[in-house]
């Protein structure tokens, strides 16, 4: 698969737009400008972006906790994303859903999950209306490594598997759920090894280096397109920041971070970019300051959304109740 | 213009609205185990497949086929989550979990996913699903194959639960409850299914929240759900030959709840009984008399009565589940205390 | 003999009851994802492990090392079908169950499996185990974070209910319902970690099914739950100011239910009023009405009011959640309302 | 493995005294004596068996709706067990349980389970006792085919796996879920394969031998015993009767039971250890003989337990309330 100059100034911007996005979001909840439960996704911009660029907006995703990476990849607005980090009426969700609920399902974008495992059988089922409609949409379905004990998982790459769906389930093996490492909560050695449990393919990537992510979703996504059913893609990854804002990282060490970030996904692409000529030095810096804008653009924009009212938590309850 | 009607089982009223429902919107399907049978056994569309494990969706494959009636292994929150994602995307899946009692498995997809999605999302969602389950005691089942909880999903907001009592209602709710777009958990008592009642051939719709008066009366209120319509009707009767007068309320749909037409018909008669099969903490019933106590208090003349199962699982001996659910007499017996 | 007190938070009577039942009998032990944190990684059993998400078992990993406090994996019907498998085996497992809202992912476990193995076994076997669960809202963790929910547990036969409100009761009902050979379910509020009060130091045992009085009042009762009761509380002081004397009972458990101390406040002051922060229907709050409303209909002079979250998730917003929290003036609005 | 005289005649007589045990539950029920789902085990007699005998009453199994086969295996009397069936108070649970959930907790037994993947975690649990208590003990658990694919038997898996519990998994694959056949409800070939999601041992065997089933378990239980952890054994089977009593069997053809009948797992033991002089042909008549008294027995006694009162329905949900 060839990487051509837009789609590397496309992986390269969304990346950076995640990392400052993230970032400022940290900065934000330290000065309590932000509530809540938030989980960062800095670190792991590959894996998103890796894949999504494989998508558009007819396709699905399901995401996690951790979901403002996949957000961003799957090109929800970063306004209405930080207008919901600040629970405004301008947010996705008008300030009902906040980091763990944000969605934009004209975008296809279905919802962060508060619930590890509770994605698995809404991606299968988005994969079975696109494959009943025959639209050519595909699902893709991120979750966790802690997520791959949970019983959902399980239960939808069986269903997906013998239904054929058009779905790609990929494992986001940061190492770490919550505060215990994958070799603690996890039997398996490999977690893609689990696709021969389905009879499905199953790969394992280097989720730090975004072109081998997106060689290998390229692969799953095509697979799916074809109608020839679920892949499973396990990205191996780390996350900069703690499980979620205000953790005190006690359970790794920061020698371990500052391991992976010798390795940084941002850096390495663009210096693998410039080595092979599909980005400028200028077009970096032009992205990096692009992105820092957008994302104080989406502060702005937060800051200036109105403020719900409080009666507005009874409303968008049911379409229609009697 | 005349409505033909004809007299069907519960089970086949439930059978023709699905079958029309599906032959009206393409976007219509079921899954759910065994919903058709023998799921790729060469040869098994024919008539005597399965059609669900009580026979209540037979005949639908053959007619549909089996992309639209589709067969799931046993994994319910799998495919019930599915069929929630599916609806969230275009879909208007029906999706059967076999017995209530089986929601300890997939419940997360109804309430943290089917339920709450629309309003997570702003309102910028709904989710049109359909949940058809079996509840009930009666059938010696026993304890992990007879309880009723239609109360755990009426507490949960965002769902809509409806409990229908007859062939004709099973058949209007059933089809409005598929046209409906937010998600629905549709309960089918199973000693109701042998029971013949007159059906409406055609389209039937019956409006979700619509509470339906089952006999009048002005002296004694009882709300009834599900197969308790009946022993509700069986006191009713009795009751007249003692020259008590009983008004016999079905609310069809516990939530969205009817709750002006329970209200009006408790301050005309001014006493209120409430029947319900589930258990009876945090139930339907207590929801039923706290409705009318805090509502009504004025016009209530005499304490509200529960008759509702015990605080205990369902037992296996007949003779002991036989005590389990409310009978006539025991509807009866509470009619009269409040006289 | 005198009894030494000190003031703790409720967070730390939680962590000083488990701490003190372990240490009486081997056979209680602690599961749950990150109870004790860092499971495996080199080193890590030091004074900052997680001990629980939100610090609730910090340090008892080091005490009773990690044969006694087992990290899970994200597995709730796993280890709390193992929790219940371990109690009808002989141990006195404690599991915890992040926030209640996760119940979905695992009830099966606990209301088929837990809650009916002695009775469908003609008790011949009993399961004593406790699961600890965080709920309620006001934490900025919008819709699967923040719900109450313990209706849903109080409704199913076999379960024990335990809503705790200071840090003493926390810590006298945990240790009772380790005690205890039966199922039960312990609900703390995220909200009440923080807050201080006096504890006793040794062993402080709180039978299960006995409310509080925590207010004396003779004007009106207020039933309040969890982190209700300070909201009555509060509620009370001011209306005091007005003359109105409040009564505040804390049921502490909500299965058994204490009605006799229920009913007994309600017969002196007339009125009821109840507080309850999970959803209106099919609730404690109708729960509770409809037991005053049934048993003591005649003793009361007003119309009983419930002071409830809404039918709906919790939403994200600061200014909707705090909308959707009963608040001490709405449940001084609803005490005159009964005057 | 080396079967001895006395544990061929167990063996067989345990089979026999199942068999002979379901047929005539099969024409009680016809009868109308017995009411409810009834989910015979005939046919699979070799699996229970074969691994039952290496348990005694300290270990532990936990069984499925299908339970009347492991309930014998176990050492469950089949007189208590005829007059659960019957819904009386000398039932093993005092006409409280029925088919679907008789157990005998005195004999390791924990109960039939009328959830689907309901036993994986209690089984789990029960390893965990023996595992602090230090016993010795082992836990086996009985699963379906069809409950290979619930969340629970996954998470059960990985949760022995990872804690070493001394528990063996044992999959009944009889090739249907009710009417659903195993080619379509799981994705995997072979749902032994499964194990290595969590690097256990994983076996298939033939679950009409009862030498084959008895030593392969051998191995698994030795395993747990000795503190190895967990492992997976599927037994290929078959069951004579259909999913339950009344069910038509419309999905599986008459000469498909016939081809099984001919390998029938009772015949085949007796001529093998007639072979290998372990019975004598007398031995097998009289078994033969005696199972059938025994059954009649169990039937006489179940018809003399009394009726329980309508009010007992009120009793054992709790030890103690308030
Ligand atoms: C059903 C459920 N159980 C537990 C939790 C609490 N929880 C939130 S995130 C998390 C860890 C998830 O780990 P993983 O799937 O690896 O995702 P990561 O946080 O590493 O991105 C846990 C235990 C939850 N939200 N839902
Ligand atoms: C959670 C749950 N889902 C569905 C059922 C209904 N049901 C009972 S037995 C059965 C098939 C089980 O198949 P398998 O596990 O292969 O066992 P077998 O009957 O073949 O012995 C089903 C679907 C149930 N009892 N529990
Ligand atoms: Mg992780
Ligand atoms: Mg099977």
């Amino acid at each position: 698969m060839e990487i051509t100059r837009d789609r590397a100034v496309w992986i390269y911007e969304r990346m950076a737009l995640i990392r400052v996005f993230e970032e400022r979001v940290a900065q934000l909840f330290a000065d309590g400008r932000i509530a809540g439960f938030v989980h960062l996704y800095a670190g792991e911009e590959a894996v998103a972006v890796g894949i999504c660029t494989h998508l558009n907006d007819g396709d699905f995703i399901t995401s996690t906790h951790r979901g403002h990476g996949h957000c961003i990849a799957k090109g929800v607005d970063p306004g209405e994303m930080m207008a919901e980090l600040f629970g405004r009426l301008g947010g996705s969700c008008k300030g009902k859903g906040g980091s763990m609920h944000i969605a934009d399902v004209s975008k296809g974008m279905l919802g962060a999950n508060g619930i590890v495992g509770g994605g698995p059988p809404l991606a299968a089922g988005a994969a079975l209306t696109a494959k009943v409609q025959g639209s050519g949409a595909v699902a893709v379905c991120f979750f966790g490594d802690g997520a791959a004990e949970q019983g959902t998982t399980h239960e939808a790459m069986n269903l997906a598997a013998i239904w054929k769906l058009p779905v790609v389930f990929v494992c986001e093996n940061n190492q770490f759920a919550e505060s215990t490492p994958v070799s603690y909560h996890c039997a398996a050695t490999s977690i893609a090894d689990r696709a021969a449990s389905y009879n499905i393919p199953g790969v394992t990537v280097d989720g730090y280096d975004v072109v081998a992510v997106y060689e290998a979703a390229g692969e799953a996504i095509a697979r799916a397109r074809r109608g020839d059913g679920p892949s499973l893609l396990e990205a191996k990854t780390w996350r900069y920041f703690g499980h979620f804002e205000g953790d005190q990282i006690t359970y790794r060490t920061a020698e371990q971070s500052a391991a992976y970030r010798e390795h940084d996904p941002l850096t390495t692409f663009a210096r693998q970019a410039q080595d092979r000529e599909l980005l400028q030095k200028e077009d970096v810096d032009r992205i990096d300051a692009d992105v820092k804008k957008k994302v104080e653009d989406a502060i702005e924009f937060a800051e200036a959304s109105p403020q719900p009212a409080p009666e507005d938590a009874l409303t968008d309850v049911y379409v229609a109740y009697r | 213009m005349a409505v033909a009607v004809r007299t069907l089982s519960f089970r086949e009223a439930i059978n023709e609205a699905l079958s029309q429902e599906m032959e009206r919107d393409p976007s219509v399907l079921l899954m759910g185990e065994d919903v058709a049978g023998g799921a790729t056994v060469p040869g098994f569309d024919q008539e005597d497949a399965w059609g669900g494990v009580l026979g209540v969706t037979k005949g639908l494959v053959q007619k549909f086929g089996r992309d639209r009636v589709l067969d799931t292994p046993i994994s319910e929150s799998g495919y019930i989550g599915a069929a929630v994602g599916a609806a969230a995307t275009g879909l208007r899946p029906v999706a059967e979990l076999m017995f209530v009692d089986f929601f300890g498995v997939c419940m997360d997809q109804i309430f943290n996913q089917g339920a709450k999605l629309r309003y997570m999302f702003g309102g910028k969602a709904k989710v049109p699903v359909v949940i058809r389950t079996m509840i009930g005691a009666g059938f010696r089942a026993a304890g992990q194959h007879s309880g009723c909880h239609y109360s755990v999903f009426t507490h949960m907001p965002g769902l809509k639960t409806v409990v229908p009592s007859t062939p004709a209602d099973a058949k209007g709710l059933l089809a409005a409850a598929i046209r409906d777009d937010d998600p629905v958990l549709f309960f089918e008592h199973k000693l109701l299914y042998d029971v013949q009642g007159e059906v409406p051939a055609g389209e039937h719709l019956i409006e979700l929240g619509k509470a339906d008066i089952k006999r009048e009366g002005d002296r004694v209120t009882v709300v009834a759900i599900g197969r308790m319509v009946q022993m509700a009707l069986d006191a009713a009767e009795s009751l007249s030959s003692e020259g008590v007068s009983v008004e016999v309320v079905d609310p069809r749909t516990l939530s969205p709840l009817d709750e002006d037409t329970i209200l009006s018909s408790v301050r005309k008669t001014r006493r209120l009984v409430v029947v319900d099969e589930d258990n009876p903490r945090c139930s339907m019933a207590t929801d039923l008399v706290a409705l009318v106590a805090s509502r009504a208090f004025d016009d209530l003349d005499a304490p509200p009565q529960m008759v509702t199962a015990p605080h205990t699982p369902v037992p296996f001996s007949p003779i002991m589940e036989d005590f389990y659910v409310p009978t006539p007499e025991k509807v009866a017996e509470a009619v009269r205390a409040t006289l």
